[in-house]
């Protein structure tokens, strides 16, 4: 039952330096005008930048070398999301990343050809959902006899640029992964969602007369599938913690610069007390995520690493949302106008909330695992 | 002037049945949610002629006079009407700054001549209204308003900026707020109050995006505009007691108002409608005992303004506080419907992240949309913040 | 489903009348020296006040006049424990009201000669629970083939003034109402709670071996005792309520007349904002009360009158909870002292909020009759 | 001067087999939750035995130089000590103001001459320290300082009144700040520090009752009281930096604290114990969601205070705001205590209205009692208010 026991934070050097560069990269690379200027484009992500991630390795961060990864171990992955949040750039690298795990996952060395591609750069997607919620068994596509899929995914990330997908899929009751190449879609096979959040792309794709490249099944099917939704929950949530951070920062600059009834506003408590109770979640949710990092592994994840994973993405939905919500309220007039920054930030919020499952849905199982024991 | 009960049901009947044959269905294109975020002229024109058709049907201006167009009842039919075109979820009544603010401030406050001019053409939407207050660094600190206006024989000439001037770029006249003189002792002493003509050169108004991606705010830029003298209201140097009587008006406080329903109104029991088709675990939402408990939450606070708003009506039950009740609407309502329409758009698992145009969305949107907007709410009008002082201060005695 | 349409708030003449009796009776007899001096005394109140509040007529204040009481009917009682509130009055009046209630809707003129007692300033008292858990079955005490009850109840309001029992009992899986004259109890009967409000005095009573003097039983003694609680419920939250003004009006007192840092108190938003939440939260609790006694009569309660009562007591003991804990927190050091009122309030909002069950029990009851239906 | 994990282990062992044998059992009456509530003679005499005995055992001062009668070891073994002290349920160790500000203060600050008089008396027991900061009507305001010290001859005479002097009417010196200047030009340059008696003429603690019912503080008067210019630490007029010096032990911001373990620690695991014996509707109250999603709640709130605690040790970890972590400790961590103990106490049915002294009450009363209590962390040391400010300015760099 017992839950506080285990605050594991382990900080390598070469940790540190991946977070440098990661923070580094993206306040260079992708300043908010860069990032403005793909809000409304058809893959939001500028290919060149792109190809900088993966030649600074980070397609295979969580990989091991030998299927073309870091090797660093899938923790290090937290350092580099969090800086890709802290810049709201949005890339297919969450999708890549997650489906490369979920392929070594279930298939280890012996599914290495998908992995390097994955690591050299080419763009994975996870089809997960059925339809809209997160929590209920999503196996609707199934495998027919003629070796095609057939049914329908939604809300796929990344699915417009995807090279590669990998479909949670059903056959004849039991739960495969059906590896797909875009190549092999029908023209009309997708249809792009309109996302809240502008950074980010997804869309419902139909996977009906396609024959998947690979079927991987087996064993560790299941539990690949269920440690690959919690390092996207933990994922996710560094990638929201480093989008509140920026949003902390944003609302504390204006209040230390904007002035109302003759006083800079940042004096006034209604504004001041609410911008610490920010900090402070955003501080938590860092703790978590760094703690996530640390116990999260190659194996199958433990109960320590659960509870890391959905208390991370709790902390970091809850700190997101309220930030951003803020962010708006506390800029007055400007925040309401588009051109304050403050629209992105409550746009992730209401994407990451969802993502791998919101508060509501960590919570309930946090509850069982927790107290149930 | 209070009426019987069966000529306020027969009225309503009346209306009900009229709405029935004349709420114009889906036009196909995005309407906007409140009179702030008419953002094209398609929108515009159909708006337009709406009002146009509720006023020509005698809906409107229930109880302005009719020598200026209005129906000469009591105010209690223009209740039953906004309320009945909330029931049959009619497209908004747009013109809002003419029909809640300056309608009731020139009915109050006006000369017999600007009640000729102006108000029918309020209520036909003939004329639309803006409203020139704030300015781009002054937000809600209406004392330091520094657009100036200089008298020039039977013109003022007036030059600096107007921000968040909803429907300005369609906008007729503004209620301006402008310093005519800057040397008085106390600041407010400074100001004057115009009923300014928009169409005239030196007036640009510039269109503002919103956080929802739409349109309906301006910025309006005044470069040696001239306006006729005669467009002063009241006392040159009296600008600031005007404009406190028409905050009065927006923040509800008076009543006069041609028409409340100035957007897309939203219940608690929407929100449970809606929740009511979503799953979660694959089992109902609304079976999960702790969405069942934040669902009480809505309702009951949902239930209590009802209750306060009937309570403002007995007098002897609100003797601690006597204009609590009042003063506090704002800080409540607004952001009670902030955190309502937030939910709701937080609660369709990965839907939540999908937005206006997106055929999978829940409702195309709706919520999502509506939270963004509403923050014109909690921000508008003088912010939560803000409102919270003011119950502190005028409800409880509090030092400022 | 839908919650708001029923608004109905009734207030007649006579009612303002009894209101603004019932604040000046309060503020003139018990201002809070007089309230301080019964807080260590063995029974919590003074019999002359009480006295003069029986004289007042507001020990039948609930009941018709066929049987001794005002006629007014039971909304009447809300103004008056309102204004006891105010004061943090302590005294039977609360447990002789619902003993009334009980036993005027078990049983109706039939038991004339109880109420008339109660009404002229005999004390009742409910014997309900048989541990601490409202929301339980509580029929542990059971009436033996010997005519006599066997069993103790806990946490009995006003036990030890109390001149007639209402004990809720069991005779063979029938849920009775035993009527027992305190004069039957054994020396011993009684062990007195130390309760956590001063103002208030309740005990465990074992009833073993008392013979009631009268048993109420039949098809109307469930509705009534669900009915009573019900009302217990309202009355609660009405005197709550009262407490809560009186506590908001100690925190705007202070605000407005200490200096910290050289300003006001009161003029710091920190202090300024929460204090404007209890009062927006004591105005709403207001509105239930008021809303419930309007809506409550002898009938059986309707679906309305039970969603009031309920809701009712949520919102008063949200906001008293909250009121009382800011006050002790607001007033500082002097808040942390026996000598600041904080402490009562504190202490009242503890003992306010388990009564007739908190606002988890009614919130949960609240959820199934609106969204069940 | 770190040490091996096996000799820290070693360590633990010998503490934990000391406390099974040594450790008080209940004395049979109430014992103080915190040293702010030691309230009677009984109490005070108990706790100065057992601290004394935990000194001569040798698990006291351990990182303090052996020649004041510390163990001159690494602080990680005082750490040790404390965690142990917790496990085994002992009762506080209470002399908490010479152990915590006072004793590091004189180690950091102090003269030789101080340091040797004073020390080894706080760590065992036999002097019990107060601190005289506060006045009735100032508050958190310490600038604002009114009690005199006038110096005649190698004397200083003192007027005034302090007040939460915590222990002082046991205690025998009281860290004493007083205006011994009244004419400089900021107000800090007024104040001097002192190791003041109380034992003397013209000192006068009064008791004052608390919220909880019980005592522990005091307003200390002083009437022409006459003490040694000697007990003057640092120069006259540099009270302030001393004070603030002081103040920074007692907000944990500094390390070097004798013993932490001055109150009844309380776990997220207390509470979730104590809930899981009681019921609510008839089952049990952990098998509600709700309940069950609120502890989910407390239990990340305590694990992220841990967590944070094990991160301020990584300062890579903590760039962006680098004493951030630790400036927020109290704002959160008191707050999170008060909300905790008030959850537990608010969630045993009609049992929640009890109190210390009831047979019947859960655990004796145990949580609201330490509801109650808890408002004195909460409340003194700067409030939550002023914590959040601190936060708010230091961390943020927000204006004041």
């Amino acid at each position: 039952m017992s839950v506080t026991p285990n605050v594991t934070m382990t900080f390598s050097e070469e940790q540190g330096m991946l977070l440098d560069v990661a923070r580094g990269f993206v306040r260079d690379q992708a300043p908010m005008d860069v990032i403005r200027a793909q809000l409304e484009t058809e893959t939001g992500f500028d290919p060149a930048l792109w190809q900088s991630m993966v030649d600074m390795g980070w397609a295979g961060i969580a990989l091991p070398d030998s299927v073309g990864g870091a090797g660093m171990g899938v923790g290090s992955a937290v350092p580099v999301f969090e800086s890709l949040g802290g810049g709201l750039l949005g890339t297919p690298l969450l999708s890549t990343t997650l489906a490369g795990q979920l392929i070594w996952r279930a298939a280890g060395e012996a599914a290495a050809s998908w992995l390097t591609r994955l690591c050299s750069g080419e763009v994975g997607a996870l089809a997960l959902l059925d339809h809209a919620d997160w929590g209920a068994a999503n196996c609707g596509v199934s495998l027919g006899s003629d070796g095609c899929l057939n049914g329908r995914k939604c809300f796929v990330a990344d699915a417009g640029v995807a090279d590669v997908f990998v479909v949670v899929a059903n056959d004849n009751g039991e739960t495969i992964l059906a590896i797909v190449e875009a190549s092999s879609l029908s023209s009309d096979a997708l249809s792009h969602n309109v996302v809240i959040d502008l950074t980010k792309r997804s869309a419902n794709v139909d996977f009906t007369g396609v024959a998947p490249v690979e079927i991987l099944r087996g064993d560790r099917v299941a539990s690949a599938l269920r440690d690959t939704l919690l390092l996207g929950a933990l994922l996710t949530a560094s990638e929201t913690t480093g989008a509140a951070a920026l949003c902390l920062s944003g609302i504390t600059d204006y209040l230390k610069t904007r002035k109302q009834f003759g006083k800079l506003i940042g004096s006034y408590q209604a504004l001041k007390h609410p911008t610490v109770d920010i900090y402070v979640g955003m501080e938590n949710a860092r703790s978590f995520i760094y703690h996530g990092a640390s116990v999260v592994d190659d194996d199958p994840l433990s109960e320590d690493a659960e509870t890391a994973c959905r208390m991370a993405k709790v902390a970091a939905d809850e700190v997101m949302v309220f930030a951003g919500d803020r962010s708006v309220q506390f800029h007055g007039g400007f925040g309401f106008t588009w051109d304050c920054d403050s629209t992105l930030f409550i746009r992730r919020a209401q994407w990451a909330q969802q993502m791998f499952g919101g508060a509501i849905h960590h919570r309930k199982r946090l509850a069982a695992l927790l107290l149930d024991s | 002037m209070s009426e019987s009960k069966a000529a306020l049901q027969a009225f309503k009947s009346e209306v009900a049945a009229w709405m029935a044959e004349n709420v114009p269905s889906d036009p196909g294109f995005l309407l906007p949610l409140t009179f702030l975020e008419v953002g094209t002229e398609q929108q515009l024109d159909f708006l337009r002629e709406w009002q146009h058709k509720l006023w020509q049907a005698g809906f409107l201006g229930m109880h302005w006079p009719t020598e200026y167009g209005g129906q000469g009842a009591d105010s209690a039919y223009q209740f039953i009407v906004d309320k009945e075109l909330g029931r049959h979820r009619a497209p908004i009544i747009f013109n809002t700054i003419g029909l809640n603010w300056v309608g009731p401030l020139l009915l109050d406050m006006g000369t017999e001549a600007e009640k000729s001019k102006y108000i029918k053409n309020i209520l036909s939407a003939e004329e639309i209204w803006c409203q020139g207050f704030s300015e781009p660094d002054h937000g809600s600190d209406l004392g330091a308003v520094q657009t100036r206006a200089v008298k020039e024989g039977d013109e003022y000439v007036v030059n600096g900026s107007k921000i968040w001037t909803t429907l300005g770029n369609y906008a007729d006249h503004m209620i301006l707020l402008a310093r005519t003189n800057t040397k008085t002792e106390r600041k407010y002493d400074g100001l004057s109050f115009f009923l300014s003509p928009m169409k005239v050169a030196g007036v640009e108004a510039h269109p503002i995006r919103k956080v929802t991606g739409e349109y309906g705010f301006n910025q309006t830029f005044f470069t040696d505009a001239r306006i006729p003298a005669s467009c002063l209201m009241g006392e040159e140097g009296g600008g600031w007691t005007v404009a406190m009587k028409t905050l009065e008006y927006e923040r509800g406080v008076t009543a006069g108002q041609a028409s409340a329903y100035w957007g897309v109104a939203v219940q608690v029991d929407d929100m449970i409608d809606e929740l009511s088709a979503i799953e979660q675990d694959g089992e109902p939402l609304l079976s999960d005992p702790i969405v069942r408990d934040d669902l009480v939450g809505f309702m009951m606070e949902a239930k209590a303004l009802s209750l306060s708003a009937r309570r403002m009506a007995i007098p002897a039950l609100g003797t601690d506080y006597p204009m609590g009740l009042a003063l506090s609407v704002k800080y409540r309502g607004t952001e009670y419907e902030r955190r309502m329409k937030h939910y709701t758009a937080s609660k369709q698992g990965a839907q939540s992240a999908l937005y206006v145009g997106d055929d999978d969305a829940v409702s195309g949107g709706f919520w999502q949309r509506a939270y963004f907007s509403n923050f014109g709410a909690t921000i508008g009008g003088g912010t939560t913040q803000v409102q919270a002082n003011i119950v502190a201060e005028h409800v409880l005695g509090l030092p400022k």
